[in-house]
Protein backbone atom coordinates (compact mmCIF):
# COMPACT_ATOMS: atom_id res chain seq x y z
CA UNK A 1 0.00 0.00 0.00
CA UNK A 2 3.29 1.90 -0.63
CA UNK A 3 2.01 3.11 -3.85
CA UNK A 4 -1.67 4.71 -2.32
CA UNK A 5 -0.76 8.25 -1.71
CA UNK A 6 -3.87 8.84 -0.11
CA UNK A 7 -3.16 6.34 2.56
CA UNK A 8 0.42 7.25 2.74
CA UNK A 9 -0.05 11.15 3.97
CA UNK A 10 -2.79 9.90 6.44
CA UNK A 11 -0.50 7.78 7.92
CA UNK A 12 2.12 10.62 8.07
CA UNK A 13 -0.52 12.64 10.13
CA UNK A 14 -2.24 10.11 12.14
CA UNK A 15 0.85 7.79 13.48
CA UNK A 16 2.16 10.75 15.56
CA UNK A 17 -1.23 11.26 16.86
CA UNK A 18 -1.71 8.16 17.98
CA UNK A 19 1.68 7.86 19.75
CA UNK A 20 0.82 11.33 21.55
CA UNK A 21 -2.30 10.34 22.37
CA UNK A 22 -1.33 6.69 24.22
CA UNK A 23 1.66 8.81 26.14
CA UNK A 24 -1.45 10.76 27.17
CA UNK A 25 -3.40 7.52 28.20
CA UNK A 26 -0.50 6.39 29.56
CA UNK A 27 0.07 9.13 32.34
CA UNK A 28 -3.49 10.33 32.48
CA UNK A 29 -4.44 7.01 33.19
CA UNK A 30 -3.59 8.45 37.13
CA UNK A 31 -6.45 10.84 36.81
CA UNK A 32 -9.14 9.05 33.65
CA UNK A 33 -9.64 6.08 32.40
CA UNK A 34 -6.66 4.72 30.79
CA UNK A 35 -3.54 2.95 31.83
CA UNK A 36 -0.24 0.89 30.74
CA UNK A 37 -2.29 -1.74 29.03
CA UNK A 38 -4.29 0.48 26.85
CA UNK A 39 -1.44 2.61 26.37
CA UNK A 40 0.96 -0.33 24.93
CA UNK A 41 -1.86 -1.43 22.56
CA UNK A 42 -2.25 1.61 21.44
CA UNK A 43 1.73 2.49 20.61
CA UNK A 44 1.50 -1.35 19.33
CA UNK A 45 -1.60 -0.85 16.64
CA UNK A 46 0.31 2.84 15.79
CA UNK A 47 3.33 0.75 14.69
CA UNK A 48 1.05 -1.71 13.00
CA UNK A 49 -0.57 0.83 11.22
CA UNK A 50 2.86 1.77 9.77
CA UNK A 51 3.50 -1.82 8.63
CA UNK A 52 0.17 -1.93 6.69
CA UNK A 53 0.82 1.30 5.22
CA UNK A 54 4.40 1.11 4.65
CA UNK A 55 5.32 -2.76 4.68
CA UNK A 56 6.95 -4.76 7.57
CA UNK A 57 10.29 -4.69 5.65
CA UNK A 58 10.22 -0.66 6.38
CA UNK A 59 9.15 -0.75 10.18
CA UNK A 60 11.19 -3.76 11.17
CA UNK A 61 14.12 -0.86 9.56
CA UNK A 62 12.19 1.65 12.14
CA UNK A 63 11.40 -0.53 15.24
CA UNK A 64 14.05 -3.54 15.04
CA UNK A 65 13.22 -6.85 15.78
CA UNK A 66 15.54 -6.68 18.41
CA UNK A 67 14.16 -3.42 20.18
CA UNK A 68 11.11 -5.49 20.63
CA UNK A 69 12.74 -7.91 22.36
CA UNK A 70 14.03 -5.75 24.88
CA UNK A 71 10.72 -4.16 25.31
CA UNK A 72 9.33 -7.66 25.86
CA UNK A 73 11.46 -8.43 28.72
CA UNK A 74 12.25 -4.40 30.02
CA UNK A 75 8.69 -4.20 31.05
CA UNK A 76 8.47 -6.84 33.23
CA UNK A 77 11.60 -6.23 34.97
CA UNK A 78 10.81 -2.15 35.49
CA UNK A 79 7.76 -3.95 37.37
CA UNK A 80 9.65 -6.56 39.42
CA UNK A 81 12.88 -4.36 39.88
CA UNK A 82 10.22 -1.41 41.80
CA UNK A 83 9.09 -4.38 44.02
CA UNK A 84 13.03 -5.17 44.58
CA UNK A 85 13.32 -1.60 45.20
CA UNK A 86 10.63 -1.31 47.50
CA UNK A 87 12.41 -4.34 49.32
CA UNK A 88 15.76 -2.77 49.79
CA UNK A 89 14.13 0.11 50.84
CA UNK A 90 12.96 -1.90 53.87
CA UNK A 91 8.96 -2.68 52.99
CA UNK A 92 7.13 -5.41 51.29
CA UNK A 93 7.60 -6.12 48.12
CA UNK A 94 5.75 -3.43 45.52
CA UNK A 95 5.05 -1.61 49.03
CA UNK A 96 5.63 1.70 47.09
CA UNK A 97 5.19 4.02 50.06
CA UNK A 98 8.95 3.73 50.63
CA UNK A 99 9.66 5.25 47.26
CA UNK A 100 9.25 8.82 48.29
CA UNK A 101 9.61 10.98 51.60
CA UNK A 102 6.40 10.86 52.30
CA UNK A 103 3.87 7.73 51.60
CA UNK A 104 0.93 8.81 49.20
CA UNK A 105 3.74 10.35 47.16
CA UNK A 106 5.85 7.28 47.41
CA UNK A 107 2.83 5.79 46.17
CA UNK A 108 2.20 7.66 43.01
CA UNK A 109 5.63 7.30 42.07
CA UNK A 110 5.80 3.32 42.18
CA UNK A 111 2.41 3.40 40.52
CA UNK A 112 4.09 5.87 37.76
CA UNK A 113 6.49 3.11 37.08
CA UNK A 114 4.65 -0.04 37.14
CA UNK A 115 2.39 1.19 34.93
CA UNK A 116 5.28 2.15 32.65
CA UNK A 117 6.52 -1.47 33.04
CA UNK A 118 3.33 -2.60 31.94
CA UNK A 119 3.01 -0.54 28.91
CA UNK A 120 6.12 -1.19 27.65
CA UNK A 121 5.86 -5.26 28.32
CA UNK A 122 2.69 -4.99 26.51
CA UNK A 123 3.94 -3.04 23.25
CA UNK A 124 6.22 -5.63 22.92
CA UNK A 125 4.33 -8.01 23.22
CA UNK A 126 1.56 -7.45 20.56
CA UNK A 127 4.28 -5.91 18.11
CA UNK A 128 6.40 -9.54 18.64
CA UNK A 129 3.09 -11.57 17.69
CA UNK A 130 1.88 -9.22 14.95
CA UNK A 131 5.88 -9.42 13.36
CA UNK A 132 6.11 -13.11 13.92
CA UNK A 133 2.80 -13.34 12.49
CA UNK A 134 2.97 -11.25 9.45
CA UNK A 135 6.46 -12.05 8.49
CA UNK A 136 5.77 -15.79 8.17
CA UNK A 137 5.08 -14.55 4.40
CA UNK A 138 4.71 -16.56 1.22
CA UNK A 139 6.25 -13.45 -0.70
CA UNK A 140 10.31 -13.97 -0.63
CA UNK A 141 10.83 -10.19 0.01
CA UNK A 142 8.95 -9.68 2.74
CA UNK A 143 11.42 -10.97 5.16
CA UNK A 144 15.06 -10.54 4.46
CA UNK B 1 -33.37 15.15 24.46
CA UNK B 2 -29.69 13.19 24.35
CA UNK B 3 -31.85 10.40 24.74
CA UNK B 4 -33.56 11.31 21.34
CA UNK B 5 -30.30 11.46 20.18
CA UNK B 6 -29.10 8.51 21.77
CA UNK B 7 -32.49 6.23 20.38
CA UNK B 8 -31.61 7.72 16.79
CA UNK B 9 -27.94 6.46 17.26
CA UNK B 10 -28.77 3.07 18.71
CA UNK B 11 -31.37 2.60 15.29
CA UNK B 12 -28.87 3.49 13.17
CA UNK B 13 -26.39 1.18 14.69
CA UNK B 14 -28.96 -1.60 14.01
CA UNK B 15 -29.18 -0.43 10.64
CA UNK B 16 -25.29 -0.98 10.70
CA UNK B 17 -25.84 -4.28 12.21
CA UNK B 18 -28.47 -5.69 9.92
CA UNK B 19 -26.15 -4.64 6.91
CA UNK B 20 -23.43 -6.22 8.09
CA UNK B 21 -24.94 -8.95 8.42
CA UNK B 22 -26.55 -9.20 5.00
CA UNK B 23 -23.19 -8.89 3.64
CA UNK B 24 -23.65 -9.56 0.57
CA UNK B 25 -19.44 -9.14 -0.23
CA UNK B 26 -17.20 -8.53 2.66
CA UNK B 27 -16.91 -5.09 1.40
CA UNK B 28 -20.48 -4.56 2.32
CA UNK B 29 -19.93 -5.66 6.04
CA UNK B 30 -16.53 -3.79 6.35
CA UNK B 31 -18.42 -0.20 4.92
CA UNK B 32 -21.13 -1.22 7.93
CA UNK B 33 -18.38 -1.81 10.52
CA UNK B 34 -16.67 1.72 9.47
CA UNK B 35 -19.86 3.31 9.87
CA UNK B 36 -21.29 1.39 13.46
CA UNK B 37 -17.98 2.79 14.45
CA UNK B 38 -18.68 5.79 13.79
CA UNK B 39 -21.98 5.44 15.16
CA UNK B 40 -20.70 4.33 18.33
CA UNK B 41 -18.38 6.97 18.71
CA UNK B 42 -20.73 9.32 18.48
CA UNK B 43 -22.93 7.58 21.00
CA UNK B 44 -20.02 7.28 23.29
CA UNK B 45 -20.06 10.86 23.42
CA UNK B 46 -24.05 11.61 23.60
CA UNK B 47 -23.94 8.89 26.53
CA UNK B 48 -20.90 11.08 28.42
CA UNK B 49 -23.73 13.68 27.72
CA UNK B 50 -26.44 12.19 28.85
CA UNK B 51 -24.79 10.74 32.15
CA UNK B 52 -23.49 14.13 32.77
CA UNK B 53 -19.98 12.96 32.79
CA UNK B 54 -18.74 14.12 29.06
CA UNK B 55 -15.18 13.16 30.13
CA UNK B 56 -15.18 10.41 28.59
CA UNK B 57 -14.42 10.99 25.21
CA UNK B 58 -10.95 9.61 25.86
CA UNK B 59 -12.59 6.67 24.79
CA UNK B 60 -14.09 7.63 21.76
CA UNK B 61 -10.88 8.85 20.26
CA UNK B 62 -9.13 5.67 21.04
CA UNK B 63 -12.06 4.12 19.19
CA UNK B 64 -11.70 6.30 16.53
CA UNK B 65 -7.93 5.79 16.02
CA UNK B 66 -8.29 2.34 16.61
CA UNK B 67 -11.15 1.67 14.36
CA UNK B 68 -9.41 2.92 10.84
CA UNK B 69 -6.12 0.37 11.83
CA UNK B 70 -8.57 -1.70 11.80
CA UNK B 71 -10.55 -1.55 8.70
CA UNK B 72 -6.84 -0.46 6.65
CA UNK B 73 -5.79 -4.27 8.05
CA UNK B 74 -9.05 -5.77 6.48
CA UNK B 75 -8.64 -3.70 2.66
CA UNK B 76 -4.66 -4.53 3.21
CA UNK B 77 -5.69 -8.65 3.55
CA UNK B 78 -8.47 -8.07 0.72
CA UNK B 79 -6.34 -6.69 -1.78
CA UNK B 80 -2.81 -7.78 -1.19
CA UNK B 81 -3.45 -10.73 1.04
CA UNK B 82 -0.49 -10.34 3.69
CA UNK B 83 -0.61 -7.49 5.93
CA UNK B 84 3.44 -7.01 5.50
CA UNK B 85 3.50 -6.59 2.01
CA UNK B 86 4.53 -3.17 1.45
CA UNK B 87 2.72 -3.08 -1.93
CA UNK B 88 4.08 -1.21 -5.07
CA UNK B 89 5.02 1.99 -5.81
CA UNK B 90 2.30 3.77 -8.53
CA UNK B 91 5.70 3.81 -10.95
CA UNK B 92 5.84 -0.15 -11.04
CA UNK B 93 2.58 -2.42 -12.16
CA UNK B 94 -0.18 -2.62 -9.42
CA UNK B 95 0.30 -5.47 -7.93
CA UNK B 96 0.47 -8.92 -7.79
CA UNK B 97 3.92 -9.04 -9.04
CA UNK B 98 5.70 -7.66 -5.99
CA UNK B 99 7.71 -10.39 -6.02
CA UNK B 100 9.38 -9.30 -9.16
CA UNK B 101 10.42 -5.59 -7.48
CA UNK B 102 13.97 -5.04 -5.99
CA UNK C 1 -34.56 4.47 33.16
CA UNK C 2 -32.51 5.51 29.65
CA UNK C 3 -29.53 3.75 30.55
CA UNK C 4 -31.25 0.50 31.17
CA UNK C 5 -32.67 0.92 27.69
CA UNK C 6 -29.50 1.76 26.18
CA UNK C 7 -28.28 -1.67 27.43
CA UNK C 8 -31.11 -4.02 26.89
CA UNK C 9 -30.72 -2.49 23.22
CA UNK C 10 -26.89 -3.01 22.68
CA UNK C 11 -26.94 -6.39 24.95
CA UNK C 12 -29.68 -7.60 21.89
CA UNK C 13 -27.48 -6.61 18.98
CA UNK C 14 -24.88 -8.28 20.45
CA UNK C 15 -26.60 -10.97 20.95
CA UNK C 16 -27.69 -10.83 17.32
CA UNK C 17 -23.93 -10.40 16.52
CA UNK C 18 -23.28 -13.52 18.02
CA UNK C 19 -25.33 -15.83 16.57
CA UNK C 20 -24.45 -14.37 13.51
CA UNK C 21 -20.78 -15.06 14.56
CA UNK C 22 -21.76 -18.47 15.04
CA UNK C 23 -23.33 -19.26 11.73
CA UNK C 24 -21.34 -17.49 9.35
CA UNK C 25 -18.90 -19.94 7.72
CA UNK C 26 -16.81 -17.15 6.08
CA UNK C 27 -13.68 -16.64 8.44
CA UNK C 28 -13.20 -13.04 6.98
CA UNK C 29 -16.79 -12.27 7.60
CA UNK C 30 -16.36 -13.41 11.47
CA UNK C 31 -13.27 -11.28 12.02
CA UNK C 32 -15.28 -8.00 10.73
CA UNK C 33 -18.27 -9.20 13.09
CA UNK C 34 -15.90 -9.96 15.81
CA UNK C 35 -15.03 -6.07 15.77
CA UNK C 36 -18.67 -4.81 15.49
CA UNK C 37 -19.56 -7.20 18.45
CA UNK C 38 -16.39 -5.09 20.87
CA UNK C 39 -17.52 -2.05 19.54
CA UNK C 40 -21.03 -3.02 21.18
CA UNK C 41 -18.96 -4.40 24.19
CA UNK C 42 -17.23 -1.33 24.50
CA UNK C 43 -20.65 0.94 25.11
CA UNK C 44 -22.02 -1.45 27.31
CA UNK C 45 -19.26 -1.21 29.32
CA UNK C 46 -19.33 2.71 29.49
CA UNK C 47 -22.90 2.27 30.07
CA UNK C 48 -21.84 0.25 33.09
CA UNK C 49 -19.24 2.96 34.06
CA UNK C 50 -16.75 0.66 33.65
CA UNK C 51 -14.33 3.43 31.85
CA UNK C 52 -11.05 1.77 32.30
CA UNK C 53 -12.58 -1.91 31.12
CA UNK C 54 -14.39 0.14 28.12
CA UNK C 55 -11.36 1.45 27.45
CA UNK C 56 -9.30 -1.59 26.97
CA UNK C 57 -11.80 -2.83 24.92
CA UNK C 58 -12.46 -0.38 22.52
CA UNK C 59 -8.27 -0.50 22.29
CA UNK C 60 -8.13 -4.40 22.13
CA UNK C 61 -11.04 -5.15 19.87
CA UNK C 62 -11.37 -2.23 16.89
CA UNK C 63 -7.88 -2.64 16.69
CA UNK C 64 -5.58 -5.19 17.66
CA UNK C 65 -7.53 -8.31 17.73
CA UNK C 66 -8.76 -7.37 14.07
CA UNK C 67 -5.03 -7.21 12.76
CA UNK C 68 -3.78 -10.38 14.98
CA UNK C 69 -6.72 -12.34 13.53
CA UNK C 70 -6.23 -11.50 10.11
CA UNK C 71 -2.46 -12.89 10.94
CA UNK C 72 -3.78 -15.91 12.05
CA UNK C 73 -6.13 -16.12 9.21
CA UNK C 74 -3.61 -15.47 6.38
CA UNK C 75 -1.71 -19.04 7.98
CA UNK C 76 -5.07 -20.85 7.89
CA UNK C 77 -7.80 -20.68 6.21
CA UNK C 78 -10.73 -18.09 5.47
CA UNK C 79 -12.94 -20.73 5.26
CA UNK C 80 -14.31 -22.54 8.42
CA UNK C 81 -14.81 -26.43 7.79
CA UNK C 82 -18.55 -27.67 8.07
CA UNK C 83 -19.00 -29.47 11.34
CA UNK C 84 -19.59 -33.01 11.08
CA UNK C 85 -20.84 -34.51 14.07
CA UNK C 86 -24.78 -33.93 14.66
CA UNK C 87 -24.66 -30.16 16.73
CA UNK C 88 -27.34 -31.23 19.17
CA UNK C 89 -25.91 -32.89 21.91
CA UNK C 90 -23.42 -29.65 22.44
CA UNK C 91 -27.10 -27.46 21.69
CA UNK C 92 -28.02 -29.60 24.68
CA UNK C 93 -24.86 -28.61 26.64
CA UNK C 94 -24.93 -25.05 25.96
CA UNK C 95 -28.86 -25.05 26.86
CA UNK C 96 -28.54 -26.38 30.03
CA UNK C 97 -25.41 -24.36 31.05
CA UNK C 98 -27.54 -21.09 30.38
CA UNK C 99 -29.85 -22.45 32.25
CA UNK C 100 -27.73 -23.22 35.06
CA UNK C 101 -26.45 -19.84 34.91
CA UNK C 102 -29.17 -17.96 34.74
CA UNK C 103 -30.78 -20.10 37.67
CA UNK C 104 -27.97 -18.74 39.14
CA UNK C 105 -28.34 -15.26 38.83
CA UNK C 106 -31.76 -15.71 40.53
CA UNK C 107 -29.43 -15.60 43.92
CA UNK C 108 -27.17 -13.45 43.51
CA UNK C 109 -27.99 -9.59 44.93
CA UNK C 110 -30.09 -7.39 42.72
CA UNK C 111 -27.93 -5.54 39.99
CA UNK C 112 -26.39 -2.37 41.23
CA UNK C 113 -27.62 -2.87 44.90
CA UNK C 114 -25.39 -1.59 47.27
CA UNK C 115 -26.01 -4.27 50.13
CA UNK C 116 -24.39 -7.18 47.72
CA UNK C 117 -20.96 -8.84 49.71
CA UNK C 118 -18.34 -7.30 46.90
CA UNK C 119 -19.79 -3.93 48.02
CA UNK C 120 -19.05 -4.77 51.76
CA UNK C 121 -15.86 -6.28 51.65
CA UNK C 122 -12.32 -4.57 50.97
CA UNK C 123 -14.39 -2.03 48.04
CA UNK C 124 -15.37 0.86 50.51
CA UNK C 125 -12.03 1.10 52.23
CA UNK C 126 -10.35 1.51 48.49
CA UNK C 127 -13.10 3.97 47.92
CA UNK C 128 -12.74 6.16 51.03
CA UNK C 129 -8.76 6.01 51.55
CA UNK C 130 -7.33 5.48 48.08
CA UNK C 131 -7.22 8.73 47.05
CA UNK C 132 -5.40 9.90 49.94
CA UNK C 133 -3.06 6.80 50.15
CA UNK C 134 -1.88 6.38 46.44
CA UNK C 135 -2.46 10.01 45.48
CA UNK C 136 -4.59 9.05 42.92
CA UNK C 137 -7.85 9.80 41.84
CA UNK C 138 -8.72 6.77 39.31
CA UNK C 139 -9.41 4.37 41.79
CA UNK C 140 -9.19 1.63 38.97
CA UNK C 141 -5.46 2.16 38.44
CA UNK C 142 -4.88 2.66 42.65
CA UNK C 143 -6.18 -0.79 43.17
CA UNK C 144 -4.46 -2.61 40.05
CA UNK C 145 -1.24 -1.31 40.36
CA UNK C 146 -1.41 -0.48 44.42
CA UNK C 147 -3.25 -2.22 46.25
CA UNK C 148 -3.35 -5.48 43.60
CA UNK C 149 0.02 -5.09 42.53
CA UNK C 150 1.35 -8.74 43.07
CA UNK C 151 -1.82 -9.78 40.76
CA UNK C 152 -0.54 -6.90 38.48
CA UNK C 153 2.69 -8.62 38.21
CA UNK C 154 1.17 -11.91 37.46
CA UNK C 155 -0.78 -10.64 34.31
CA UNK C 156 2.35 -9.42 32.72
CA UNK C 157 4.13 -12.21 33.47
CA UNK C 158 1.27 -13.92 31.63
CA UNK C 159 1.55 -11.63 28.61
CA UNK C 160 5.25 -11.96 28.84
CA UNK C 161 4.80 -15.31 28.48
CA UNK C 162 2.60 -15.08 25.34
CA UNK C 163 4.83 -13.57 23.67
CA UNK C 164 7.86 -15.50 24.59
CA UNK C 165 5.44 -18.58 23.19
CA UNK C 166 4.50 -16.43 19.98
CA UNK C 167 8.49 -16.40 19.58
CA UNK C 168 9.09 -19.74 20.32
CA UNK C 169 6.92 -21.46 18.05
CA UNK C 170 6.95 -18.81 14.98
CA UNK C 171 10.37 -17.22 14.86
CA UNK C 172 12.47 -18.55 11.90
CA UNK C 173 16.08 -18.60 12.68
CA UNK C 174 16.78 -21.38 9.76
CA UNK C 175 14.58 -20.00 6.92
CA UNK C 176 15.89 -21.82 4.18
CA UNK C 177 15.24 -25.75 5.94
CA UNK C 178 12.68 -24.57 7.48
CA UNK C 179 11.14 -23.56 4.48
CA UNK C 180 11.79 -27.02 2.78
CA UNK C 181 10.08 -28.82 5.83
CA UNK C 182 6.69 -26.83 6.11
CA UNK C 183 6.26 -26.26 2.50
CA UNK D 1 -30.98 35.18 26.16
CA UNK D 2 -27.76 34.21 24.86
CA UNK D 3 -27.60 31.20 26.55
CA UNK D 4 -31.19 30.15 25.48
CA UNK D 5 -30.44 31.08 21.82
CA UNK D 6 -27.15 28.57 22.02
CA UNK D 7 -29.39 26.01 23.84
CA UNK D 8 -31.74 26.02 20.92
CA UNK D 9 -29.28 26.40 18.47
CA UNK D 10 -27.61 23.33 19.73
CA UNK D 11 -30.73 21.10 20.24
CA UNK D 12 -31.44 22.19 16.13
CA UNK D 13 -28.08 21.17 15.63
CA UNK D 14 -28.21 17.68 17.36
CA UNK D 15 -31.97 16.95 15.97
CA UNK D 16 -30.59 17.21 12.89
CA UNK D 17 -27.21 14.83 13.58
CA UNK D 18 -29.69 12.60 14.38
CA UNK D 19 -31.76 12.45 12.11
CA UNK D 20 -29.02 12.44 9.17
CA UNK D 21 -27.60 9.45 11.00
CA UNK D 22 -30.82 7.76 10.71
CA UNK D 23 -30.65 8.72 7.11
CA UNK D 24 -27.44 7.23 6.59
CA UNK D 25 -28.81 4.14 8.26
CA UNK D 26 -31.46 3.93 5.80
CA UNK D 27 -28.88 4.80 2.81
CA UNK D 28 -26.89 2.00 4.05
CA UNK D 29 -29.79 -0.77 4.70
CA UNK D 30 -31.79 0.21 1.22
CA UNK D 31 -29.53 1.14 -1.18
CA UNK D 32 -29.01 -1.37 -4.15
CA UNK D 33 -25.33 -2.20 -4.41
CA UNK D 34 -21.77 -1.83 -2.83
CA UNK D 35 -21.08 1.81 -3.71
CA UNK D 36 -24.37 3.44 -3.54
CA UNK D 37 -24.42 1.77 0.06
CA UNK D 38 -21.04 3.88 0.70
CA UNK D 39 -22.27 6.85 -0.60
CA UNK D 40 -25.00 6.66 2.14
CA UNK D 41 -22.81 5.76 4.50
CA UNK D 42 -20.65 8.51 3.59
CA UNK D 43 -23.89 11.33 5.21
CA UNK D 44 -23.35 9.29 8.49
CA UNK D 45 -19.58 10.11 8.77
CA UNK D 46 -19.66 14.27 7.37
CA UNK D 47 -23.22 15.39 8.32
CA UNK D 48 -24.45 13.48 10.96
CA UNK D 49 -21.32 13.50 13.05
CA UNK D 50 -20.48 17.09 12.50
CA UNK D 51 -24.00 18.49 13.57
CA UNK D 52 -24.19 16.20 16.46
CA UNK D 53 -20.23 16.71 17.89
CA UNK D 54 -20.97 20.81 16.69
CA UNK D 55 -24.35 20.17 18.85
CA UNK D 56 -22.39 19.21 21.83
CA UNK D 57 -19.57 21.30 21.65
CA UNK D 58 -21.97 23.66 22.20
CA UNK D 59 -23.39 22.67 25.03
CA UNK D 60 -19.99 22.27 26.64
CA UNK D 61 -18.95 25.38 26.02
CA UNK D 62 -15.35 26.14 26.28
CA UNK D 63 -13.81 23.25 27.88
CA UNK D 64 -11.38 20.65 27.34
CA UNK D 65 -14.60 18.89 26.58
CA UNK D 66 -14.80 20.74 23.57
CA UNK D 67 -11.38 20.57 22.72
CA UNK D 68 -11.40 16.62 22.46
CA UNK D 69 -14.88 16.81 20.72
CA UNK D 70 -12.92 19.08 18.24
CA UNK D 71 -10.17 16.08 17.96
CA UNK D 72 -13.58 13.37 17.50
CA UNK D 73 -14.01 15.12 14.62
CA UNK D 74 -11.55 16.49 13.23
CA UNK D 75 -10.51 12.27 13.80
CA UNK D 76 -13.34 12.20 11.31
CA UNK D 77 -13.11 14.55 9.37
CA UNK D 78 -9.39 12.43 8.15
CA UNK D 79 -10.21 9.03 8.48
CA UNK D 80 -13.45 8.64 7.19
CA UNK D 81 -12.76 9.61 3.89
CA UNK D 82 -9.41 7.68 4.08
CA UNK D 83 -11.44 4.44 4.96
CA UNK D 84 -13.72 5.17 2.09
CA UNK D 85 -11.54 5.24 -0.29
CA UNK D 86 -9.24 2.44 0.61
CA UNK D 87 -12.28 0.43 0.70
CA UNK D 88 -13.90 2.19 -2.74
CA UNK D 89 -9.54 0.62 -4.11
CA UNK D 90 -10.45 -2.72 -2.58
CA UNK D 91 -13.53 -3.07 -4.34
CA UNK D 92 -12.66 -1.78 -7.59
CA UNK D 93 -9.17 -4.07 -7.74
CA UNK D 94 -11.33 -7.19 -6.73
CA UNK D 95 -13.69 -6.47 -9.58
CA UNK D 96 -16.60 -5.06 -8.05
CA UNK D 97 -18.17 -2.25 -10.35
CA UNK D 98 -21.16 -0.55 -9.67
CA UNK D 99 -24.41 -1.60 -10.76
CA UNK D 100 -25.52 0.19 -13.82
CA UNK D 101 -28.94 0.48 -14.85
CA UNK D 102 -29.58 -2.06 -18.17
CA UNK D 103 -29.26 -0.83 -21.52
CA UNK D 104 -30.00 -2.54 -24.36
Amino acid sequence: MRGDLVLRVIAKLLIPFILVFALYVQFHGDFGPGGGFQAGVIVAAAIIFHALIYGLPMTRRVVPEWVVEIMLASGILIFAGVGVATMLLGANFLDYSVLAHEPAHGQHRGIFLVELGVGITVTGVMLMIFYMFAGRSRSPHSEK
Amino acid sequence: MFEAAAAALLISLAGALARALAGPTVFDRTQAANSSGTIAMLLLAVIGFMTDRPDFLDIAIVYGLLNVVGTIAVLKFFRYGDLGDPGSMPDEPDKQQSGEMK
Amino acid sequence: MSTTLINTALLLMMAVAAVAIARTRNLFSVVILGSLYSFLMATILLVLDAVDVSMTEAAVGAGISTVLLLATLYLTQSEEAKPHHNPLIPLAVALVTVGLLAYGTLGLPEFGSPDSVIHKHVAPRYLKEGPTETGVPNIVTAVLASYRGFDTLGEVGVIFTAGIGVIVLLRRRWRSDVDEKDT
Amino acid sequence: MTHEIINLASWLSISAGSIFCLIGALGLLRMPDFFTRMHAASVIDTLGAGLLLFGMMLQAGFTLVSVKLVFVGLLLFFTSPTATHALARAARARGLGPKLPDRK
